[in-house]
């Protein structure tokens, strides 16, 4: 039970939606498509949904040619990023719509709709109708819809992406349980890495309609295969320094020269790319061998509980991301420390030609 | 630019409310001083915008007063409380170029011609669309139609304030870092009066000094970010900043401190002294999972707890553990290591744990 | 990646295109047909070649209509659209007033034409009508049937009193369209009354406003009952319209021939002038 | 406030004008026709009721209403019947030649009926339809599908069309969910199409009276027997004018907040 | 109700159903109708010019001819007219509950008829079964073949349908629905003239007598040609001014720019000033329309081509029309069709009108109306129409209508026989004279001469006076030399209302009205579309040289306006009543 | 059943040719669908958008021959074929 991209194409009006997509889907995953706005996650899920239909390639289904096949005698589920539902029926025939188009007998739709109603916590809203709810709620009765029938695959467009922070997270949570029960083939696309981190399970990386690298969630997480995956899949983005190695030395912009160490002296001399998750930035020194930078606040921005700090000196520009709330003022001087050990090294062709070590292998 | 006072304000949309449930706004009194930048934070449905419509004049207080620099101003038009405002979704006028949609405000309060120009190209430059002056705004991608209208609040020098209404929801993730950085900068560079609704904590502590927490109709804390990350005043606040929440937890009164099951947490003296005084016996204790210590052996404080769980975020980890019946999440590192089901062995540091009677902190000074 | 390219489409548009073309395509192939004969009876016709076209094009009578014709839409269109504004501006937004409003505008629009032709027959008539006898009371001479302008006046005015509502309908519903922030935002730019208007509400009506002109235009460049009640076309020839040359060519004289070259050049002017019009527009729109 | 009073004045003005030549008909409608020529009176002197009476009471007359409203309704629902696929199709899909069909359907419109008499005459008799409701309907169709399939088009563009996705997901077929989930959906759109097919079918006179003699005869047809050799009606006139207005306003007043709320949806 | 007429098919089922089941009831069926026939005769059509016994033989008559005709339904139409109400509202029903044959008799405004008949006759489909159609088209019917010649139908396949008793000679109308060929076209329905009306007692006042002999030097009295009249209407619009504290006019006439202002000149107008030839029923070969005929073809109007329609007379004609309306018409005037116009005299402030219709007879007899003395006698009275200077004895001196029952050779045969039986019903003597008392448009003789006729004479004003009187020969409709009358007529009212307006001068609306009529004749002629007597136009020349012809066209008078003549109505009723 | 219609062997090659265009455009747009391009006509047009105007304007070339000289339609008719082709091809 697996669905299978091979070679597809969407091309519509000479635009590429999607290019030459090759993917595998296992029943019982869990998948995260993660690209920015317009990167071809919805384009490709519609192509799996068979709402369109690619311009070249094939879609197999257990092995079985599906291209061509129309959505209605698939058995899927889509939840979107607005909230749909038939605003002409009430929340329980939204929910038991599905289920009264596959003929089912009327005690069993309502245990179902009852089921997944409260599962989902909207059980106490069952007579109201969408418009009447508000954001979460519709976006909870859209979700019973889906989950209600045993779809094979279920997809989600950024269904979380116009909801509340706190909210989206509670969700987030929820759906995570829901599906590792489930036997089927779950999609979910966001333009956010941490809500892929938060969802786990398998990862692929897409931009303009390429995927760019597809896996398990920490795989494609520590080892990023270029320069676009590694900005991809961390927010803030990693930050990347212009650098050359030589027999002796490592040299960023030609500004900050560093001994080489053991880490980097399996790169060959030439000029790459360094990067740098802003997490792994910090401004004590936590090994003698950290890169030593001196730098000026352009801007801290403050989450919760943690601290995103822009600083910048007249060759670079970073991020990093520390735990709790620090104050600084715009212009203050600032040291930050570069662990040598967490730095990803890529290529002129920006192909990753390193993984820092302590971090690799995914070892969990 | 103006100090905005508002007296025992309430609002309810109902014309004639019955009971608490409808108002969208009780009994509320606050100041936004000048020259702040303030954040109105608060969830979805708890009065953040109505507070920001009553405030530009969009709508009457149905009780209370709202001043001004001391001066009320319930009876007076948004048009005359000289108020900008940006609203959630870009509101532009679509028949005008981007450089009329910013000029426009300006010609309406008889700006000299010279002056809207370079004020409007002073505005554009810091937001980034002057390459776009010349194009008609509704043409423009979702997020530029929002620089737009942002624009239109700015661009104006002589409001009381300027007051922004979940600007970001519909700019892409991407570009929200951009944006709530030039927000900021704007703010440090014209030094106005803004106030800024979101639900999102993130833009609300990077943006303001101070951020107002609205909870049911209420301000339940008001305080720099880095109060309200330490010592959120009220459950909700613990619960709502940070992300996972603020651990809380129901407990009861016994010797030493308070216990929940058969775990006893002993409390700070001033903190066992303050609640002795108290009858409530709502009573929770609150640990944030950031400051939650984990140590593979034990010890005398600490509190022995099963894995059920361990998130892998890329840069850090949540565990999420059980202590007595309770379960709790804790942040990790993410060098942080631990097999599903083992025990592990936690401490609260005691300038950390928080203690709520009726949902509201128990501080020092109270004493 | 708005609407999807499907030629299967073609099966939803089918009975449509059908329909019109049962009831448009034949009947117009036939007035083709009719506009190169003299036609006098089944069987009975003389081809003609052009000689109609190139008739019509020399007649100086129908050049003097077709002026008229535009003098009249022209006015047509200047009056009621700002009008018709103008009271979708004043009609209450909401309620049983607002339903009330609706209704009692509509009513003209309700009205059988040749009704409306000799409701405003009479009651623009000085001895039992009330208008003309108000305007006569005021001391102003105001005959219609005698006066060339107080002809043109009346025709206009009834034009203006029976279709105004229509432009009225379709901007009040754009009004309501916009939604209440735009007011909001402006209020908080201290946007004039007048500035609200024409940044907001008139850009915000363009739609139903194309809609409002095109069909106005189309409908008073074809008027025929009501100035054909009202006036008859007089006195002599000064309300004498295109369409009533017309349609008393084709079916006063039943010259078929004639009229159908006629209404083929007619036809192809409204079609011209709309398709400009519509051209402008969508160009409009899409302008970068 | 003060705003709002000029704007309530304006509009009592307006309307109080708009209804001055109705209020004219209606109060000839109850004159003799004695009265009617005798002069000017404000309102009826010797009000009677006779004109209406010799409508309600002669066939002749009120099959005339009947039969205008037969046509009407039929040709409201073939409007809608052929329309709402169309202007789905519209909506959702490219197609070749989409913008020119759509145009030329447009252009039906503006071609002056007159000429086009004799042809529609000639085409519905020798399919022997001459003279039944169906025949006007369809003629008077010409000129509403075109408009209804421009406002219902407005309207479905409203509703996004993950809508259709989203039925055609949970497994409806697309009859079935164009009946059961589309068109609910955009009912008011619906409403404010019937109302202007039946305004402009209402009105219509010259197809109407060409494509009918006897059984399927207008009201406006008939109106015009007041007008005779030994002189007009006016009274009859006037009540059988009044007589055409009522089916309008009943319309109206079922689709009144179609057409308020309505039109908020749609293009129009 | 449900109108069963829809349901064609399902009412001749159960017909047929209905006889069989009856079975030898027919008998019964057959008394049906004759009890039928005898309430319509002792109730509705009591009075007649027929015994009761004839009248219940020629009921018996139709009931028979109609047997084969029995469930069939069939369509006619009408102008509205009160006489034409009458036989809708009255006789439709009487012959189906008569003949068990359904008629339709549809009313509506006479251009509408003109426009069904016409469309039948360009596209060759049936409308009506059959229509009532003045006889003004009888130029048309006969040229384009496209009508039965009722004498045709009578001799061919209505012979068994035609009523014995249909006294054909009793009509005094046949001449103007013949044809140059000598056959009948049309049977004549009804029919009106125009004539003189004038307020009598305003007349008869000394007063106003005296004034008038003061300022014109002769009598006032009923004119005898236009100089009397026009001075008439100035005397009572500028001189009287105001009779009983309200303004009257001399004068009144229409003006609007219709179709029926059209009427107002092809009814005789210019016949009336003299512009055609001697000749009754309509002069030749220039007829009142100005076109001249050679040989039955109508060879042009225009004077270069020998026709009248902008000649001397016709554009004096027209001079005439538009100043009076101008000078001595109610300003309102100008903007009325015939029918608004048609009952303005009744409201008492006219004093006297050139051209009126009897058609308008009915209405002004009525109880209550300022023009009607308290004992139900008018005030007023009807005359001759006066005549212009170019007018000679011989020559037509008015305009009468003949509405007459017309068949269109497209109508099926067997609806067409239905039709031609329900026609004769609505003329047959045993209706026709209660039919004339409800409409006032007489077309039998013997009705004209009946008792009661005599008896309601006082009240019709001169109505009775003037069909008895052997004058009333120089009233006819337009005549057989209008090859196309609906192409033709719609010309008329178009160029008269540039006239009219004062957009154009007499003149040169006649002109171009001259030229657009040589051009639809030259159009038949080249498509060579008439069979009969088809139009062949003249080569255009000096209009001179027609002028200095004798007879039509003809030259321009010095002196237009002649001393004015006048006669006594007493005398006038004399000479009538002597002529006889 | 079209006797009413009055054909004239004209009129049928008028139609004819116009249903041919048609035809041969539609087969083309399904064979190869074009794209909006800007040529010297001063809007973006389809080669729909352009048959439209040819045939438009080539009515509109007929009549003006025909209102104002008398030389044969057969020369309109050869500048609105040229007319036609250039639009098509550079319109």
């Amino acid at each position: 039970m697996s669905l299978t991209l091979e070679n597809v194409s969407n091309t519509v009006d000479g635009v590429d939606y999607v290019r030459d997509a090759n993917l595998t889907f296992e029943a019982g995953s869990f998948n995260v498509l993660l690209g920015r706005t317009l990167a071809g996650k919805t384009s490709m899920m519609r192509l799996m949904a068979g709402l369109d239909k690619p311009t070249k390639g094939r879609l197999l289904y257990k092995g079985e040619d599906v291209t061509g096949k129309n959505v209605q005698s698939r058995n899927i589920s889509m939840i979107y990023q607005q909230f749909i539902n038939y605003p002409t029926l009430t929340v329980y025939e939204n929910i038991a719509s599905p289920l009264r188009l596959a003929k089912m007998p009327a005690s069993e739709i309502d245990r179902r709709v009852k089921e997944t109603a409260s599962m989902l916590q909207i059980e106490p809203l069952l007579k109201r109708y969408p418009l009447e709810l508000s954001g979460g709620q519709q976006q909870r009765t859209a979700m019973a819809r889906a989950l209600v029938k045993d779809a094979t695959l279920v997809l989600f467009d950024e269904p979380l992406v116009n909801l509340d922070y706190k909210l989206r997270e509670e969700l987030r949570a929820e759906l995570r349980d829901l599906f590792q029960e489930r036997q089927c083939i779950a999609v979910y696309a966001t333009t956010e890495a941490n809500e892929a981190l938060a969802l786990g399970g398998t990862t692929t990386l897409l931009h303009e309609g390429s995927v760019i690298q597809s896996g398990p969630v920490m795989d494609v997480y520590r080892a990023p295969v270029n320069t676009l995956a590694a900005q991809l899949f961390s927010e803030p983005p990693m930050n990347m320094i212009r650098g050359r190695v030589t027999d002796t030395e490592v040299t960023f912009d030609e500004y900050s020269h560093h001994a080489l160490t053991q880490e980097l002296a399996a790169l060959s001399p030439g000029d790459y790319w360094f990067g740098i998750r802003p997490s792994h930035i910090a401004l004590v020194p936590a090994n003698d061998d950290d890169l030593e930078m001196s730098m000026e606040v352009a801007l801290s921005e403050i989450s919760g509980s943690e601290t995103f700090m822009h600083v910048e000196n007249s060759h670079f520009e970073m991020v990093t991301q520390l735990m709790g709330v620090h104050q600084y003022r715009t212009g203050a001087p600032v040291k930050v420390y570069l662990p040598i050990n967490k730095l990803f090294v890529f290529d002129n062709d920006e192909r990753l030609v390193h993984t820092p070590s302590r971090i690799s292998g995914g070892a969990v | 630019m103006a100090e905005i006072q508002l007296k025992s304000l309430a609002h309810s949309y109902s014309d004639s409310p019955t009971g608490p449930d409808d108002y969208a706004i009780r009994q509320l009194d606050h100041v936004w001083h000048k020259g702040g930048a303030y954040a109105l934070l608060g969830p979805s449905g708890c009065g953040k915008s109505t507070m920001l419509n009553i405030i530009s004049g969009l709508i009457q207080p149905s009780e209370g007063e709202v001043l001004f620099d001391g001066k009320r101003v319930n009876e007076l038009s948004p048009r005359d409380r000289n108020i900008a405002q940006v609203f959630q979704f870009p509101v532009i006028y679509d028949s005008m170029t981007v450089y009329e949609n910013l000029a426009f405000p300006l010609k309406n309060n008889k700006v000299p011609a010279d002056r809207i120009k370079t004020r409007v190209q002073e505005i554009a430059e810091v937001l980034e669309i002057e390459d776009k002056l010349h194009k008609k705004a509704k043409n423009l991608t979702a997020d530029e139609k929002q620089k737009v209208s942002m624009g239109r609040g700015l661009v104006r020098e002589d409001v009381s304030a300027i007051l922004f209404d979940e600007p970001l929801t519909v700019i892409d993730p991407q570009l929200k870092w951009k944006l709530r950085r030039k927000l900021k900068q704007i703010h440090e560079q014209f030094d106005i009066t803004m106030v800024y609704v979101t639900h999102d904590q993130l833009e609300a502590s990077t943006f303001a000094d101070k951020i107002a927490v609205m909870y049911g109709g209420q301000v339940v804390q008001f305080g720099t970010p880095t109060e309200l990350f330490e010592a959120p005043n009220h459950t909700f606040v613990g619960y709502f900043i940070g992300s996972p929440g603020m651990n809380l937890v129901e407990v009861e009164r016994c010797a030493g401190g308070v216990c929940f099951d058969s775990t006893v947490v002993p409390l700070e003296p001033w903190q066992a002294d303050l609640l002795e005084r108290m009858t409530s016996t709502n009573v929770k204790i609150g640990i944030r999972p950031e400051f939650i210590e984990v140590s593979a052996i034990s010890s005398d404080d600490t509190y022995e707890s099963e894995v059920l769980d361990v998130e892998d975020l890329g840069t850090y980890k949540i565990v999420t553990v059980r202590l007595a019946n309770q379960e709790m999440k804790v942040r990790q590192n993410e060098e942080f290591e631990a097999d599903l089901g083992s025990q592990i062995h936690l401490s609260f540091p005691k300038q950390w744990l928080m203690l709520y009677v009726d949902e509201f902190l128990i501080q020092e000074q109270q004493r | 990646m708005n609407k999807i390219s499907d030629n299967r489409a073609w099966w939803l548009v089918l009975p449509v295109f059908l329909l019109v073309a049962f009831s448009a395509l034949i009947p117009l192939m036939t007035v083709v047909n009719y506009s190169v004969q003299d036609i006098f009876g089944p069987g009975q016709a003389f081809f003609v070649g052009t000689e109609w076209f190139k008739s019509i094009l020399a007649d100086q009578r129908l050049q003097d209509s077709l002026i008229r014709q535009f003098v009249f839409s022209g006015f047509v269109l200047l009056i009621q659209i700002p009008l018709g504004i103008g009271v979708a501006l004043m009609m209450p937004k909401s309620g049983i007033k607002g339903s009330l409003c609706l209704i009692l505008i509509a009513i003209p629009l309700l009205i059988p034409w040749n009704v409306v032709g000799t409701i405003w027959q009479i009651f623009a008539r000085g001895d039992i009508g009330l208008f003309g006898w108000g305007i006569n009371q005021l001391g102003i001479d105001y005959n219609y049937t005698g006066d060339t302008l107080d002809a043109w006046l009346t025709v206009l005015l009834m034009d203006v009193w029976h279709w105004t509502p229509l432009v009225a309908l379709l901007c009040y519903s754009g009004l309501r369209a916009i939604p209440e922030a735009f007011y909001q935002a402006a209020e908080i730019d201290r946007a004039s009354k007048w500035a609200v208007f024409r940044y907001i509400q008139l850009p915000r009506l363009k739609s139903v406003l194309i809609i409002a002109v095109l069909l106005r235009f189309m409908d008073s460049f074809m008027i025929y009952i009501e100035p054909f009640v009202l006036t008859g076309g007089g006195p002599g020839s000064s309300t004498t319209f295109l369409s009533q040359t017309l349609t008393t060519m084709a079916i006063g004289q039943f010259d078929l021939g004639r009229a159908a070259a006629f209404s083929l050049i007619y036809f192809l002017i409204v079609l011209l002038i709309s398709w400009l019009f519509f051209t402008a527009i969508t160009q409009a729109d899409k302008e970068k | 406030m003060r705003q709002t009073r000029s704007k309530n004045i304006g509009i009592i003005i307006y309307i109080l004008l708009l209804l001055t030549p109705v209020y004219w008909l209606l109060n000839m409608s109850f004159k003799t026709n004695r009265e009617i020529l005798g002069g000017l009176t404000f309102w009826p002197k010797n009000f009677t009721l006779d004109n209406y009476v010799v409508i309600f009471t002669d066939p002749s007359w009120y099959n005339g209403y009947l039969n205008s409203m037969a046509y009407v309704s039929i040709n409201v629902v073939i409007t809608l019947l052929v329309a709402l696929p169309a202007a789905y199709a519209f909506s959702r899909y490219k197609f070749a030649g989409d913008k020119h069909l759509f145009f030329w359907l447009l252009s039906n419109r503006m071609a002056p009926p007159a000429v086009f008499l004799l042809p529609f005459f000639q085409l519905y008799s020798s399919i022997g339809l001459f003279d039944t409701y169906i025949a006007v309907a369809l003629a008077h169709c010409l000129f509403n599908v075109p408009l209804a399939v421009w406002i219902l088009e407005g309207f479905m563009k409203g509703v996004p069309r993950e809508y259709d996705e989203m039925a055609y997901i949970d497994g409806y077929s697309f009859p079935k969910f164009f009946i059961k989930v589309f068109l609910p959906m955009i009912r008011s759109g619906i409403g404010v199409t019937a109302f202007f097919a039946f305004m402009f079918s209402w009105v219509e006179l010259l197809l109407a009276r060409t494509l009918t003699s006897v059984d399927a005869q207008p009201i406006g047809a008939i109106m015009t027997r007041t007008i005779g050799a030994s002189g007009i009606d006016w009274g009859l006139l006037a009540a059988a004018g009044v007589l055409t207005i009522i089916p309008g306003v009943l319309v109206i007043w079922f689709v009144r907040n179609h057409v308020a709320k309505g039109f908020a949806l749609g293009r129009v | 109700m449900f109108k069963n007429n829809k349901y064609p098919k399902t009412l001749m089922l159960s017909a047929a159903i209905g006889a069989i089941s009856m079975g030898v009831s027919l008998q019964a069926s057959a008394d049906q109708y004759s009890d039928a026939a005898e309430k319509w005769v002792n109730n509705s059509f009591e009075r007649s010019t027929l015994s009761e016994k004839e009248q219940m033989q020629e009921m018996a008559w139709f009931t028979k001819a109609a047997k084969q005709f029995r469930g069939m339904e069939i369509n006619v139409v009408s102008e509205t007219l009160a006489t034409h109400e009458y036989e809708s509202n009255v006789l439709a029903k009487a012959f189906a509950e008569i003949t068990g044959i359904k008629v339709n008799h549809t009313l509506i405004q006479e251009g509408d008829v003109i426009e069904k008949l016409q469309t039948q006759m360009q596209s060759g489909r049936n409308i009506y079964d059959a229509y009532v159609n003045d006889s003004d088209l009888i130029g048309t019917h006969f040229r384009y073949g496209k009508v039965v010649a009722i004498s045709d139908m009578i001799a061919g396949d209505g012979k068994d349908f035609t009523l014995p008793t249909l006294d054909l000679d009793d009509f005094i109308g046949l001449d103007f629905t013949t044809g140059p060929d000598g056959k009948l076209y049309q049977l004549p329905t009804q029919q009106f003239a125009n004539l003189y009306w004038f307020r009598a007692d305003w007349f008869e006042r000394a007063d106003l007598k005296k004034q008038f002999k003061e300022i014109y030097g002769y009598e006032l009295g009923v004119p005898v040609n236009w100089s009397a009249y026009e001075d008439i209407a100035e005397f009572f619009t500028v001189y009287v001014k105001e009779i009983d504290g309200e303004k009257v006019y001399g004068h009144m006439d229409y003006g609007k720019k219709d179709p029926s202002l059209g009427w107002r000149f092809t009814d005789a107008w210019f016949s009336m000033a003299g512009a055609g030839d001697k000749g009754l029923p309509n002069g030749l070969p220039v007829d009142e329309w100005g076109i001249r005929v050679e040989d039955c073809h109508p060879v042009g109007s225009n004077v270069s081509r020998g026709g009248a329609t902008n000649g001397p007379a016709a554009v004096y004609a027209t001079e005439k029309y538009v100043d009076w309306m101008e000078k001595y018409a109610p300003p309102e005037a100008t903007g009325m069709t015939f029918s608004e116009s048609g009952p303005v005299p009744a409201q008492g402030h006219i004093a006297q009108q050139i051209f009126w219709y009897t058609a308008f007879t009915a209405s002004m007899i009525k109880d209550g109306l300022p023009v009607v003395n308290e004992d139900g006698s008018p005030k007023w009275r009807m005359a001759p129409s006066p005549h212009g200077p170019y007018w000679e004895e011989g020559m037509k001196l008015g305009y009468q209508d003949v509405g007459s029952w017309t068949f269109m050779k497209s109508t099926p045969e067997k609806r067409r026989l239905a039709a031609w039986l329900y026609a004769q019903f609505t003329v047959s003597k045993t209706v026709s004279l209660e039919k004339t008392i409800a409409g006032l448009t007489p077309i039998r003789e013997s009705d004209i001469n009946s008792e009661e006729m005599t008896e309601m004479a006082p009240k019709l004003g001169g109505l009775v006076e003037f069909y008895r009187s052997p004058a009333r020969v120089q009233w006819s409709p337009t005549g057989t030399n209008v090859p196309d009358y609906p192409k033709l007529a719609q010309l008329w009212w178009q160029y008269i209302a540039q006239a009219a307006s004062g957009e154009a001068t007499p003149q040169e609306a006649l002109d171009g009205l001259a030229d657009a009529q040589d051009n639809v004749m030259a159009r038949l002629e080249r498509a060579n579309v008439q069979p009969n007597c088809g139009p062949k136009l003249n080569k255009p020349r000096d209009p001179q040289y027609w002028l200095d012809q004798p007879g039509a066209p003809k030259p321009k008078l010095a002196n237009e306006k002649p001393q004015g003549e006048t006669i006594a109505y007493k005398e006038l009723l004399k000479t009538w009543d002597n002529a006889r | 059943m079209i006797a009413w219609m009055n054909w004239t062997p004209t009129v049928v090659v008028f139609f004819a040719v116009i249903a041919m265009i048609l035809a041969v455009m539609t087969v083309y747009e399904v064979v190869s669908p074009c794209t909006e391009r800007k040529g010297f006509l001063p809007i973006e047009t389809t080669r729909g958008d352009r048959l439209f105007i040819g045939l438009l304007s080539a009515a509109y070339i007929h009549l003006v021959f025909l209102a104002v000289s008398d030389i044969t339609l057969w020369v309109a008719l050869a500048v609105s074929v040229c007319w036609l082709l250039i639009l098509l091809r550079w319109g």
